[in-house]
C-alpha cells in the first residue's frame, strides 16, 4: 500500500491485516461521523422536525453494540495473533545471520565469515533467521519493507526470521531510542538473486567461515581443554549437541539452541547438565559478543557434523 | 456554632464520627497505595530471583539473620504496644497512651539502630552491589541483584519507619498537652494504622531477605 | 485487663508463634523451588496484624474495600508481571524441532 | 430539589457572602488557602504554564522536522527537546489537567459538599506538584535528559546524558501530588455526598473522576518505585534492571507500563466524563444509557490495568504474554465504544445547540474515535510488529491525548468558565477557536499515520528524504494548532476583565453546581442540599424550552 514495497511473505500478510483494519475503521468512522452529522443537522435546536417518542429502554441497544464490537474485536485479535505466531515459528532450513547492535551501528556477521556494517545482504526466497544481540542499550531492528521489527537486547539473543521475496534495497532502521546517534543508526537490507548473492559472498570472502573462526577461539579460550575431543569425562561433549535436548541436573530438559549455548558460556552454573559437576568458570566479561557468536556458530557446526 | 461544640470538626462534615471514619478510610486508601509501592519491589524480587536463582539465593545467605529476626520481633512488639495505647485512650487514660507511645518510639529506635549496625556489617563485608564485591565467580551476578534489591527495600522501609517515628513524637507531644480523649483521638488511630503497616512491610520483607535464600 | 487489651495480647502471642513457625520451617532443607513457601507464615502474620492491630474488621466497610483493592491490584501486578518471565524461555528458536 | 438545614449550618445567607475569588485578597490568602476552588485556580495557572512550555518544545520538534537533515543542528538537543515535551506534557499537563482543575472545582459542588474530605492534603498536593515541576524543569533546562519520557533501561540507567536522576526525582515528587488528589477524590465521593445523592444520581463526570482516581492511587506508586530503582541504578551503576549482572531490562518495561498504560486512561477518562456531561446539556436531553456510561468508566479503569503488555509486543517478552495482552487490549476497547454509541444515542432526537463547549465535545468524539480505532491496529499483534515505535503510534496517542483530552479540557473550561470566573467568554471567537483547533489538529497528526505506515520511526532527529512532504504538512498543521491554542489564552483572560457577568446557570443545566452563585462563595452551600430527584438527569425535550 501507498508505494511501500511488500518485500516478504509477512509483508503481504501484514498489509492484508492492516487493510482489514482500515476497512473496519473506515466503516466505524463513517457510521459515527455519519450519524453525528445527521443528528446534529436534523435535530439542531431550531429545527421543527418532530422528535416523536424517545427510546426509554436502552438495554437492548447497549447489548447489541457491546456484543457487536466484541465479536469484531475478537476476530481482529485472532487475525493479528495468527500472523504473529508465525513470526515465532521459523522453518528448519533457515540461513542464519548474526547481528550485533551497538551505539550506533549494525554489525553483521554471515555464517561464511563475511562481515559488514549497516548493510545486510541476503538471498531472495530463502528463509533468513537473524540472531541478534546488543553490546550496550536496547536497539530495534526494523525493516519497513518486511513489516518487521524486533528489539535487540543486551545480555540475550533475540531472533527474527523472514523470507524476502523481492529483489531490491530496503531501509533498515533502529526504532528504539538508543542515544544521540539513534536517527543515524540506519542502514539497508539488500535482497539479491541467488547468483548475485553467491558472487557477493565470494568477493567478500573472509578468513574462514564464522564456525572456523569459532574453532580457533574454542582453542584460544581453553574450551577445548575440557570439552575437546570425544568422550570427555570432566565436561559434556559438544558434538551433536546443537538442536538436541539436554537433560539438566534439576530433572528438566532444555533444547540446546543459540540462547542456551550463550547462557552456558556466560552463566554455566544456571543450567548444569545432569551427572556433571558445576565446575566451569563463567566467561562473562571475558568473551565479547562478536566472539560469542563465533563460538556459538562453531558449536552449531559440531551439531551438524553428527547429523547425516 | 459548630466550631465551639467540636473544635476539630471541619465544616464539610456532619459530625465528628463522620470525620473520624473518613480520616481512617483515607489512611487505609493511602496504605493501599503503599501496598502497590512495595509491590513493585516484590515483583523485582520475583523476576530477579527467577532469572538468577542460584546467585540470588547465594546473596541471601550473606544476610545477618539474627538482626533481621530480632528486628521482626521488635517491630511486632512495637505495633502491639502502640495498639494497646490506642486501647487506653479509648478508655480515657491519656497517661497510659503517652507511656505506650514512648515504648513504641523506643522499640522503633532499637530497630533503626540494629538496622544501621546491620548496614555497617553489610558494607564492611563488601556486600554493596557496586564496587568490589564479596562474592566472586558464577554466583556474583545474582548476588549483586539480590543486594541491589536489599538496599533499596531496607532503605525504603527504614525511611518509612523514620517518618513513623517523627509522627509518633508528634502524637506523644499532643497527648501530653491533653489533646486526646476518649471522645476524640482520630490522629492516634490513623497513626496506628501507618505504624502497623510499617510492621507489615517488614513482616513481608523478612522471609524474602533472610529466609528464602538460606538452606539451599 | 480490658477485653481490648486481652485481644491485642492474643494477637501479639499469635504473631510470635508464627515467627517461630516461620523461622523453624526455614531451617528445614526445602528444595529451592519451594523456598518461597516461607512467605506463607508471613501472609498469616499480615492477616493477624490487619485484624488485631489495624481493626480491619471494625470501622466503616469502605476500609475493607480499600484493603481489598490494594491486594487485588497487587495480585494483578505480580500475576501479569510474572506471566512473561515464566513463559519467556519456553519459546526458544528451536523448540519446534523437539522430537 | 428541596433543601434542608443541617447541624453545621453557618449564619450568613448566600447573597451576603463574598465569592470565593474575593474571600481574602492577599497573596497569602491564596497561597495558604484550603478552599478547593482556589486550589483549582492555582492548579489551572500552573498547568497552563506547563502546557505552553511543553507546547514550545513541540513547536521546536516540528520545526526541526521540516527538512530531512533536521533544522536543529544537534541530535542531542533534539533528543532533549522531545524528552522535555513528553515529560512535561504527560506528568505536568495531561495527568493532572482536568481532575486537578475542573475536577477540584466542581467535585464538591456536584456532590453537595463544602469542600473535599482533606482540604490540607489538597493544598499539599498543589505544593508537591509545584515542587516536582520546579525540580523537573530545572533538570530539563539545566543539563536536560535525552531518554524520552519512557526512561527505558539500560539506556536511562547507564548510557543517557544529562540530569536523569534529578528529572525522575521531579516526576517522583509530582506522583505524590497525583496520589493525594486521587485519594481526596475517592474518599470525598464515598463519604461526603449530600443526603439523597446516591451513586446513580451522581453527575456522570464524577464516575469518570472516581475511575481516574482509582488509577491515580493504585498505579502511581508503581511508577514511583520504578523511577526510584532507575535512580538507584543510575547513581550506583548496578541494579535489578542491569543486563550486565543478569538483571532484566524488560522488567523495567513491565513496571513502567503498569503505570503508564493506566496513566493513558488517567488522561482520557476525565475527558470522557466531561463530554458525557456537556452533550446532554446542549442536546437538551437525558444522557442515553447513564448506567452503561458510568460502569464503562469503571471498566476502563479496571481492565486498563490488565493490558500494559501491548506496549511490548516487539520487546522480547514471551509469545504467551503478548497474545494474552493483545486479547485483553481488545476488551478494554469495548467500554470506549459503548460510550461513543451512547453519545450518539443522546444526540438522537435532541434539541442540539452549538455553543463552544458543545463544538469541542463534538470534535472530541470525532478525534477520540479516530484515536481509538487506530488503537485497534496497535493491539493487533502482527500489525503492531510493523507499526510499533513509528509515527503511527505518535499519531494514535496524540489523537487520544491532544485531540481527545485537550479538546475535552477546553470543553470543560468553557462549560464551567462562567461558574469559575463569574464571567462569560466571548462565544463567537470561542467557536472559531474550536473549529480552528479541529482543523489544525487533523492537519498536524493525520499525515503522521501515513508516515508511520511508511516506516518513519519515532524520535528521529533526521530522516530519509522521501518522508519530507508529509513532515512539512504536519509542521504546517502544527503552526495552525499553535495559533488555535493561543486564542483561548487571550480571550479567556480578556473575559476576566471585560466579559459579561455570568448568571448562576447560563446553560440552563441541571446539577448542584449550577444552584450556587457564579462564582460560588467559599462554603459552596449555605445549607446542605438534599437531593430528591429520582435521577440525576437533564430535562426531556418537551419540557425544556431552548434557552437564551
Amino acid at each position: 500500500m501507498l508505494g511501500l514495497p511488500e518485500a516478504s511473505a509477512n509483508a503481504a500478510q501484514a498489509d492484508l491485516l492492516i487493510g482489514g483494519l482500515v476497512a473496519v475503521s473506515a466503516a466505524a468512522l463513517a457510521l459515527v461521523f455519519g450519524l453525528m452529522l445527521y443528528y446534529v443537522i436534523r435535530y439542531r435546536h431550531d429545527s421543527p422536525v418532530d422528535r416523536g417518542k424517545i427510546a426509554e429502554r436502552t438495554f437492548g441497544f447497549e447489548m447489541a453494540w457491546t456484543t457487536g464490537t466484541l465479536l469484531i474485536f475478537f476476530g481482529l485479535f485472532i487475525w493479528g495473533a495468527v500472523i504473529y505466531v508465525q513470526l515465532y515459528r521459523p522453518p528448519s532450513d533457515t540461513l542464519k545471520v548474526y547481528i550485533v547492535a551497538k551505539q550506533w551501528m549494525w554489525k553483521v556477521e554471515h555464517a561464511g565469515g563475511q562481515r559488514e556494517i549497516d548493510t545486510l545482504h541476503v538471498p531472495v526466497n530463502k528463509p533468513i533467521e537473524l540472531v541478534m544481540t546488543s553490546q550496550d542499550v536496547i536497539h530495534d531492528f526494523f525493516v519497513p519493507a518486511f513489516r518487521l521489527k524486533r528489539d535487540v537486547l543486551p545480555g540475550q539473543y533475540e531472533t527474527l526470521w523472514f523470507r524476502p521475496d523481492e529483489i531490491g534495497t530496503y531501509h533498515l532502521f533502529c526504532s528504539q531510542l538508543c542515544g544521540a546517534g539513534h536517527a543515524a543508526m540506519i542502514g539497508s537490507v539488500v535482497v539479491m538473486s541467488d547468483p548475485a548473492y553467491a558472487s557477493w559472498l565470494a568477493q567478500n570472502g573472509a578468513s574462514g567461515t564464522l564456525a572456523q573462526q569459532g574453532q580457533e577461539l574454542f582453542i584460544r579460550y581453553g574450551c577445548s581443554g575440557c570439552h575437546g575431543g570425544h568422550g570427555t569425562v570432566r565436561a559434556p561433549s559438544l558434538i551433536g549437541l546443537y538442536g538436541s535436548p539436554v537433560p539438566l541436573s534439576d530433572g528438566s530438559t532444555v533444547v540446546a539452541d543459540d540462547r542456551y549455548i550463550r547462557d552456558s558460556i556466560l552463566q554455566p552454573e544456571q543450567q548444569i547438565v545432569a551427572s556433571y559437576a558445576p565446575m566451569m568458570p563463567s566467561f562473562k566479561g571475558v568473551i565479547g559478543e562478536d566472539d560469542l557468536l563465533r563460538l556459538v556458530a562453531y558449536i552449531e557446526s559440531l551439531g551438524a557434523e553428527k547429523q547425516p | 456554632m459548630a466550631e465551639e461544640i467540636a473544635p476539630h470538626l471541619h465544616f464539610q462534615y456532619a459530625d465528628t464520627g463522620h470525620q473520624e471514619e473518613t480520616a481512617i478510610a483515607g489512611m487505609w486508601l493511602f496504605l493501599a497505595t503503599e501496598v502497590l509501592f512495595f509491590g513493585g519491589l516484590l515483583l523485582g524480587w520475583m523476576v530477579s530471583r527467577h532469572w538468577q536463582q542460584a546467585g540470588f539465593d547465594a546473596g541471601g545467605r550473606e544476610t545477618v539473620l539474627w538482626i533481621g529476626t530480632t528486628n521482626l520481633v521488635v517491630l511486632i512488639t512495637s505495633s502491639f504496644v502502640y495498639s494497646a495505647g490506642l486501647g487506653f485512650i479509648e478508655a480515657d487514660q491519656p497517661r497510659r497512651l503517652v507511656q505506650c507511645c514512648a515504648v513504641t518510639i523506643g522499640l522503633g529506635t532499637i530497630f533503626l539502630a540494629l538496622k544501621l549496625y546491620e548496614w555497617h556489617i553489610d558494607l564492611s563485608e563488601h556486600l554493596f552491589p557496586a564496587g568490589p564485591f564479596k562474592l566472586h565467580g558464577s554466583e556474583a551476578d545474582g548476588a549483586r541483584l539480590f543486594w541491589s534489591f536489599y538496599f533499596v527495600a531496607t532503605g525504603l522501609h527504614a525511611l518509612h519507619l523514620t517518618v513513623g517515628l517523627g509522627v509518633l513524637c508528634w502524637v506523644i507531644r499532643e497527648a501530653r498537652k491533653g489533646a486526646y480523649s476518649a471522645a476524640w483521638h482520630t490522629p492516634v488511630e490513623v497513626v496506628g494504622l501507618y505504624w502497623s503497616f510499617v510492621d507489615i512491610v517488614w513482616i513481608v520483607l523478612y522471609p524474602m531477605i533472610y529466609l528464602v535464600g538460606r538452606g539451599t | 485487663m480490658s477485653r481490648v487489651h486481652r485481644q491485642l495480647l492474643y494477637g501479639w502471642l499469635g504473631l510470635l508463634a508464627l515467627v517461630a513457625i516461620e523461622f523453624g520451617a526455614s531451617i528445614l532443607p526445602l528444595p529451592r523451588g519451594l523456598r518461597p513457601a516461607l512467605m506463607l507464615p508471613a501472609l498469616a502474620m499480615v492477616a493477624v496484624v490487619g485484624v488485631a492491630f489495624m481493626r480491619a474488621k471494625r470501622g466503616p466497610s469502605i476500609v475493607r474495600v480499600f484493603a481489598f483493592a490494594g491486594l487485588f491490584w497487587l495480585t494483578i501486578l505480580l500475576g501479569l508481571g510474572m506471566m512473561d518471565p515464566l513463559t519467556r524461555a519456553v519459546y526458544t528458536v528451536q523448540s519446534t524441532e523437539l522430537p | 430539589m428541596s433543601q434542608t438545614a443541617t447541624v453545621n449550618e453557618r449564619a450568613a445567607p448566600a447573597h451576603e457572602r463574598p465569592s470565593y475569588l474575593f474571600d481574602g485578597v492577599t497573596l497569602k490568602s491564596w497561597l495558604l488557602t484550603t478552599d478547593h476552588k482556589r486550589i483549582a485556580v492555582l492548579y489551572m495557572i500552573s498547568i497552563t504554564i506547563f502546557f505552553f512550555i511543553g507546547g514550545s518544545a513541540a513547536a521546536l520538534i516540528r520545526y526541526n522536522l521540516i527538512v530531512p537533515e533536521g533544522m536543529i543542528p544537534s541530535a542531542e538537543t533534539y533528543n532533549r527537546l522531545f524528552t522535555m515535551h513528553g515529560v512535561i506534557m504527560v506528568w505536568f499537563f495531561l495527568v493532572p489537567s482536568i481532575p486537578v482543575t475542573i475536577g477540584n472545582f466542581v467535585l464538591p459542588l456536584m456532590i453537595g459538599a463544602r469542600d473535599l474530605a482533606f482540604p490540607k492534603i489538597n493544598l499539599l498536593s498543589w505544593y508537591l506538584f509545584i515542587l516536582g515541576g520546579a525540580v523537573a524543569l530545572y533538570a530539563l533546562f539545566v543539563g536536560g535528559a535525552d531518554t524520552g519520557w519512557t526512561f527505558y533501561a539500560p539506556y536511562s540507567t547507564n548510557y543517557a546524558q544529562g540530569n536523569v536522576v534529578l528529572l525522575v526525582t521531579g516526576i517522583f515528587i509530582s506522583g505524590f501530588s497525583s496520589i493525594a488528589t486521587g485519594l481526596n477524590f475517592i474518599v470525598s465521593i464515598h463519604r461526603l455526598r449530600a443526603p439523597g445523592m446516591t451513586w446513580y444520581r451522581m453527575p456522570i463526570f464524577l464516575w469518570s473522576l472516581y475511575s481516574t482516581s482509582v488509577i491515580y492511587v493504585l498505579a502511581t506508586p508503581v511508577l514511583a518505585i520504578t523511577l526510584l530503582l532507575v535512580a538507584f541504578e543510575r547513581v550506583f551503576h548496578v541494579g535489578v534492571f542491569d543486563p550486565r549482572i543478569g538483571g532484566d531490562p524488560i522488567l523495567f518495561q513491565h513496571m513502567f507500563w503498569f503505570y503508564s498504560h493506566p496513566a493513558v486512561y488517567i488522561m482520557i477518562l476525565p475527558g470522557l466524563g466531561v463530554v458525557s456531561e456537556v452533550i446532554p446539556v446542549f442536546a437538551r436531553k437525558e444522557l442515553f444509557g447513564y448506567k452503561f456510561i458510568a460502569w464503562s468508566s469503571v471498566a476502563i479503569a479496571v481492565i486498563g490495568f490488565f493490558v500494559w503488555g501491548h506496549h511490548m509486543f516487539v520487546s522480547g517478552q514471551s509469545l504467551y504474554a503478548s497474545i494474552v495482552f493483545s486479547l485483553l487490549s481488545y476488551f478494554v476497547a469495548v467500554p470506549s465504544a459503548i460510550k461513543v454509541f451512547n453519545w450518539l444515542g443522546t444526540l438522537h432526537k435532541g434539541y442540539i445547540r452549538f455553543d463552544a463547549p458543545m463544538l469541542y465535545a463534538l470534535g472530541f468524539i470525532g478525534l477520540f474515535v479516530m484515536g481509538g480505532l487506530t488503537g485497534l491496529f496497535l493491539a493487533a499483534l502482527a500489525a503492531d510488529v510493523d507499526l510499533h515505535d513509528t509515527y503511527f503510534v505518535i499519531a494514535h496517542f496524540h489523537y487520544i491525548m491532544v485531540g481527545g483530552m485537550v479538546s475535552a479540557y477546553f470543553a470543560a473550561l468553557h462549560f464551567w468558565w462562567p461558574k469559575m470566573s463569574g464571567r462569560m467568554y466571548p462565544e463567537m471567537i470561542a467557536r472559531a477557536a474550536a473549529l480552528l483547533m479541529f482543523v489544525g489538529f487533523n492537519l498536524t497528526f493525520f499525515p503522521q499515520f501515513i508516515l508511520g505506515y511508511l516506516g518513519m520511526p519515532r524520535r528521529y532527529h533526521s530522516y530519509p528524504p522521501e518522508f519530507q512532504v508529509l513532515n512539512v504538512l504536519s509542521s504546517a498543521g502544527a503552526s495552525i494548532l499553535a495559533a488555535a491554542y493561543l486564542m483561548p489564552l487571550v480571550y479567556l483572560v480578556w473575559s476576566l476583565l471585560y466579559g459579561e457577568r455570568a448568571p448562576a446557570n447560563p446553560w440552563n443545566a441541571k446539577g448542584l453546581e449550577w444552584e450556587t452563585p457564579s462564582p460560588p462563595f467559599t462554603a459552596n452551600f449555605a445549607i446542605t442540599p438534599v437531593v430528591t430527584d429520582g435521577r440525576y438527569n437533564y430535562p426531556k425535550p418537551e419540557t425544556s424550552e431552548a434557552h437564551g
